[in-house]
């Protein structure tokens, strides 16, 4: 298999099988995490304005009063990473290109020079990210294959992408097709660990929100 | 130690990953030793370290004698139905004499209850549903035969969420009465103005919040209020309130032995809290934080008298007739 | 044709200025710095003429005479020109005068008089189905032709797509079993000039290498030309900046098509393709497919025909996702069934429910 | 139906034709300015004469004619006919040449920013000068 039929495998039959197992995995799990349903509360409430479900879905975005101080790489490393990702993902003219032929629907992209520094800055802040994890010993000792697993799965196609972009080790095209390939790893991998997060950050956000909200605390 | 609850991004209850985690521990007969000792004394004697109705019923004489109020039991029809804790009963009977002082001055009617004086929930600490149901259901039972309003928990943060939050669910019906902190029923009298004092505490004070009170059961201002009462040189500890740091004993860590190292450790993160304010005293709300604070202020050596916010308060007011 | 090439040269009423300008151009097209144009001329100048022009030997196999057209358009009376002349070419279907048994004659005698020295120059893809029998030349198969002429070839020029990597002959399904020279020579140096059709200067570029320096230019891992196919298109192309800006056409007579906008929306290949047409452009440098509007196909590289649809953006899927909403259904379906089995083993399990006490903790 | 009625719409040539009009400026002109300044400096310190070879730069052509406005014109415009015209015209800039090499039908086939005192091409090979000494020499052999 030369370089272009593998750019055009991951585009093709790659691609086809890491959508498929990626929207079966999804469907399916939210299925069943949202089907277990939630037990009545017989409690009396205490209301208290602030604590809901919905408050807490957005409040959460916000470190809590002085943890910023505390874990200051966990959240703004973490944020850095995580807005990078949005920006890369979304904004990037090529990746804009694919959600149309998929869904239709395009929105205007970011010249890539720009995504070009946030994809550097991403991949900065996920290794420091990493590193922390590996030299704070109570994280280290908290974390598990997935946790490592999970990192690289996620860190592998943001790295590939910018190599691709910019003709580092590989020519482009192979390049660019191990990117799509680390995406369809990605897109595998994530309906089945705690990357699935993507998806149920703001349900359990609001769960959490509400079970607290329910005695009256602001979470 | 403090809560992931609190801070979670993506909102996981580590609380109620714990809990589901204790059902199977206790159901499988693999829960620590001390803590399965509790559940038995409280299942079968009535109290997790084993007091009974006569000792309540001998500390309720003293505290008649002392204070010269009534301590009511069993009184049909009373407003507020008091609860208290072993840990009361034992180590601190002042609690009793304040709430008597406390309900006499604003003029409610209370009882004590001879089948559900223990409020302790040994059956949740433990982490199963059906023992903890069987403890909720005498307190249940109690109160619906005494026709009150309302249960005061006492200072005790578990005893609180097991009646408060877990109690209806356990039985599986809403509950006829009200179930109250007594801190949220001093709160109350404070704003209705029911609840004078006299004079100030001077010296340096600082609250500890109980976990169970103020993060888990949403308890922040009226302790607060309470403070301002009686005491001129209230300091607030950082990270106080909802963000509060744990005694060290949080989670079921104060009900076992094996747990000691562990408090003492995370007592650490709660000394940082101290130094930082140097307090004279510290007042909380919480017989068992209380212990565990007395136990790592010894550890390390630090001169801070931990003493309980109602009885702080019941010291404040004046004598009946004085 | 004794003594320096330059000699030569100016006897058919070359200058040295003209020729140096031609070394310059042809620096320039095979991305050399401006530097080595005059070192290559003053290193031609000199060298001599050789005694004997090189004989070259062109065999078309399944093609469609594309790439010829595009060299001899080329060829006279240009510059390149020269180079033809310093090379003779003993067989080459479409331009030679002899046909049928003069033309095999011709073959022949060139491939004895010059074994183990001559070039041969392929176009097309040889068919390996049905024995060979889709192409045959004079009765023998392309593919007995190919091996019998290779064997006394000094190098092997596979030119165009066809030759180079099979082609469109090569494209789903391949019903002659198409491959390239490559596949079937594999003791031989052969250089792949790949395009549908290759640009005539990059031909001209690597006789005029092998003439000047007796060997074959340098090639990438795909046996092309480095100094014509060492750069993608794209990081040559003019449009490039409003890639990088964000600015793209969306259709092919929209504002940003008319500004010369980027391609690649409308299925550019360029960003994959390794030619040399944004820089040398076509038909004697006046455009070029990406300046007249239409984006890179791809022609110059392996199975360009099938990489997916050329309007396609390259961050497009290739084949339509067939299998997404089967699995969309099928997640859904399983969904609902673990629910209910989950909400059944949740009853089951309050149903047989056996109420612990203080026996159970001592277990 | 007269002429007139039929609609023509009519776009103006600049609008139409043409890949990068006047706005067509991708940015890379200007920083060439910094480059070719180093070339100047070089070619002052050691005489060192070098190129720039444009068409090997991703330039539009609104780049391109930003840079020859920009550099201006100077006092020298040589033209060589050789194959087709080649045009070595100094720039504001002395020193700076842009050499542009036409083919026989006029189209563009290279393109330099020469940096010297006198462009390379425009120099007489010594070669070819002992040829025209050697037809100076017929030539004063014709006179006597």
């Amino acid at each position: 298999m030369n370089e272009m039929q593998f750019l055009t495998w991951v585009r093709g039959t790659g691609l086809n099988i890491a959508l498929g197992i990626f929207l079966l995995g999804v469907i399916w799990r939210l299925i069943e995490i949202y089907g277990l349903g939630r037990k009545k509360d017989l409690s009396a409430p205490r209301n208290v304005s602030g604590a809901s479900g919905w408050n807490t879905m957005f409040r959460r975005s916000v470190p809590p009063e002085g943890m910023l101080k505390k874990s200051p790489v966990s959240y703004i490393g973490g944020y850095i990473f995580h807005l990078g990702l949005f920006v890369v993902l979304f904004l990037f003219a090529p990746h804009i290109k694919f959600f149309e032929s998929l869904l239709g629907i395009s929105w205007p992209g970011l010249p890539s020079q720009f995504i070009d520094l946030v994809a550097v800055v991403t991949i900065a802040a996920m290794v420091v990210v990493l590193v922390d994890r590996i030299n704070k010993p109570v994280k280290r000792y908290l974390s598990t294959f997935e946790d490592w697993f999970t990192w690289l799965v996620t860190f592998l196609p943001v790295l590939t992408g910018w190599m691709a972009v910019q003709h580092l080790l590989l020519p482009y095209t192979t390049m660019l097709a191990l990117h799509i390939l680390s995406v369809e790893i990605l897109l595998i991998v994530l309906p089945f660990t705690k990357l699935f997060h993507a998806f149920t950050l703001w349900g359990s956000r609001w769960y959490n929100g509400q079970v607290n909200g329910h005695k009256g605390v602001a979470v | 130690m403090r809560t992931l609850l609190a801070v979670c991004p993506v909102g996981n209850d580590i609380v109620y990953m714990v809990r589901k985690f204790r059902e199977g521990m206790s159901a499988s007969g693999n829960a620590p030793v001390g803590i399965k000792g509790a559940v038995n004394r409280t299942v079968t004697i009535g109290s997790p370290m084993g007091v009974k109705l006569p000792a309540v019923k001998a500390q309720m004489k003293h505290v008649e004698e002392d204070y010269g109020l009534p301590i009511p039991m069993d009184a049909e029809g009373a407003e507020y139905m008091v609860m208290l804790s072993s840990m009361e009963i034992i180590n601190f009977p002042e609690y009793l004499g304040a709430i008597a002082k406390i309900m006499n001055q604003a003029g409610k009617t209370w009882t004590l209850c001879s089948t559900a004086f223990e409020a302790t929930n040994a059956g949740m600490q433990i982490g199963n549903s059906d023992l903890a149901k069987l403890l909720v259901s005498r307190i249940v039972d109690g109160a619906e035969r005494l026709k009150v309003k309302t249960v005061i928990s006492p200072e005790c943060g578990h005893a609180y969420t097991a009646l408060r939050w877990e109690g209806a669910n356990l039985i599986g019906r809403p509950f006829t009465f009200q179930v109250k902190h007594i801190i949220e029923v001093l709160g109350e009298f404070q704003e209705q103005g029911l609840l004078k004092t006299e004079g100030f505490e001077t010296d340096r004070l600082t609250f500890h919040d109980p976990c169970q009170l103020a993060r888990r059961g949403g308890v922040i201002k009226q302790q607060r209020n309470l403070m301002n009462q009686v005491a001129k040189n209230f300091v607030e500890m950082p990270d106080a309130g909802f963000m509060n740091w744990c005694c060290g004993g949080g989670g079921g860590a104060s009900a076992i032995e094996e747990g000691e190292e562990l408090r003492i450790e995370a007592f650490k993160k709660k000394k940082s809290q101290l130094d930082a304010v140097k307090p004279d005293r510290l007042v909380t709300a919480c017989a068992n934080c209380r212990i565990v604070l007395e136990e790592g202020l010894e550890h390390y050596q630090m001169d801070i008298p931990v003493v309980g916010l109602t009885e702080m308060i019941a010291e404040h007011i004046p004598e009946k007739g004085a | 044709m004794q003594g320096p090439l330059i000699d030569t040269l100016a006897r058919q009423g070359v200058t040295r200025r003209t020729f140096f300008k031609y070394c310059a151009t042809l620096a320039s097209l095979m991305a050399l710095p401006p530097s080595a144009g005059r070192a290559m001329a003053e290193a031609m100048a000199a060298s001599p003429a050789a005694v004997k022009r090189p004989s070259v030997i062109w065999l078309p196999f399944q093609e469609c005479t594309g790439c010829t057209e595009s060299i001899t358009r080329s060829h006279s009376p240009t510059i390149e020109g020269l180079i033809f002349d310093a090379i003779s070419l003993d067989y080459q279907e479409t331009l030679m005068a002899a046909a049928g048994h003069q033309a095999e004659e011709a073959l022949h005698k060139a491939m004895k008089d010059n074994e183990g020295k001559y070039l041969l120059i392929v176009d097309g893809s040889i068919p390996l189905g049905l024995d060979g029998a889709y192409s045959c030349i004079a009765g023998k198969s392309n593919l007995e032709t190919l091996k019998e002429v290779a064997k006394g070839a000094a190098a092997i020029v596979a030119m165009g797509s066809c030759a180079a990597f099979g082609g469109i002959p090569k494209a789903n399904p391949n019903p002659t079993g198409a491959v390239s020279v490559s596949d079937v020579i594999k003791d031989k140096p052969i250089i792949n000039i790949p395009g549908c059709p290759p640009i005539p200067v990059v031909m001209t570029g690597v006789l005029a290498h092998f003439l000047t320096f007796g060997s074959l230019p340098e090639m990438d891992s795909k046996g092309r030309p480095k100094a014509f196919y060492g750069e993608t298109i794209h990081d040559r192309c003019y449009r490039r900046p409003f890639y990088d800006q964000g600015k793209f056409a969306k259709t092919f007579d929209d504002e940003g098509a008319r500004k010369g906008w980027c391609l690649f929306e409308l299925g550019c290949k360029g960003p994959v393709t390794y030619n040399a047409c944004a820089t040398v452009k076509w038909n004697g440098g006046t455009s070029w497919p990406v300046e007249s509007g239409h984006g890179c196909l791809g022609c110059s590289e392996p199975d360009f025909w099938d990489a997916g649809g050329f309007y396609k953006a390259l961050s497009m899927p290739a084949d339509p996702l067939k299998m997404v909403s089967a699995a969309a259904a099928v997640g859904a379906a399983a969904g609902v069934a673990v629910s209910f089995a989950n909400r059944a083993k949740k009853s089951a399990a309050k149903a047989g429910h056996e109420t612990t006490t203080l026996a159970d903790l001592e277990k | 139906m007269p002429l007139e009625n039929i609609p023509i719409v009519t776009v103006s040539a600049g609008a139409a034709v043409g890949p990068a009009p006047l706005d067509g400026l991708s940015g890379n002109a200007p920083v060439l300015l910094r480059e070719i300044a180093e070339h100047v400096n070089r070619l002052l310190a050691t005489g060192e004469s070098s190129a720039i070879d444009l068409n090997a730069l991703p330039l539009t052509p609104a780049d391109l004619d930003w840079l020859q406005e920009t550099l201006g014109t100077g006092e020298i415009a040589i033209t060589l006919e050789s194959d087709g015209d080649s045009t070595l015209n100094e720039t504001a800039c002395p020193g700076v040449w842009w050499v542009t090499h036409h083919n026989e039908h006029g189209a563009v086939v290279s393109r330099f920013l020469e940096v010297a005192f006198v462009p390379e091409l425009v120099k007489a090979h010594p070669e070819d000068i002992k040829i025209g000494l050697e037809h100076l020499d017929l030539l004063i052999s014709g006179l006597s």
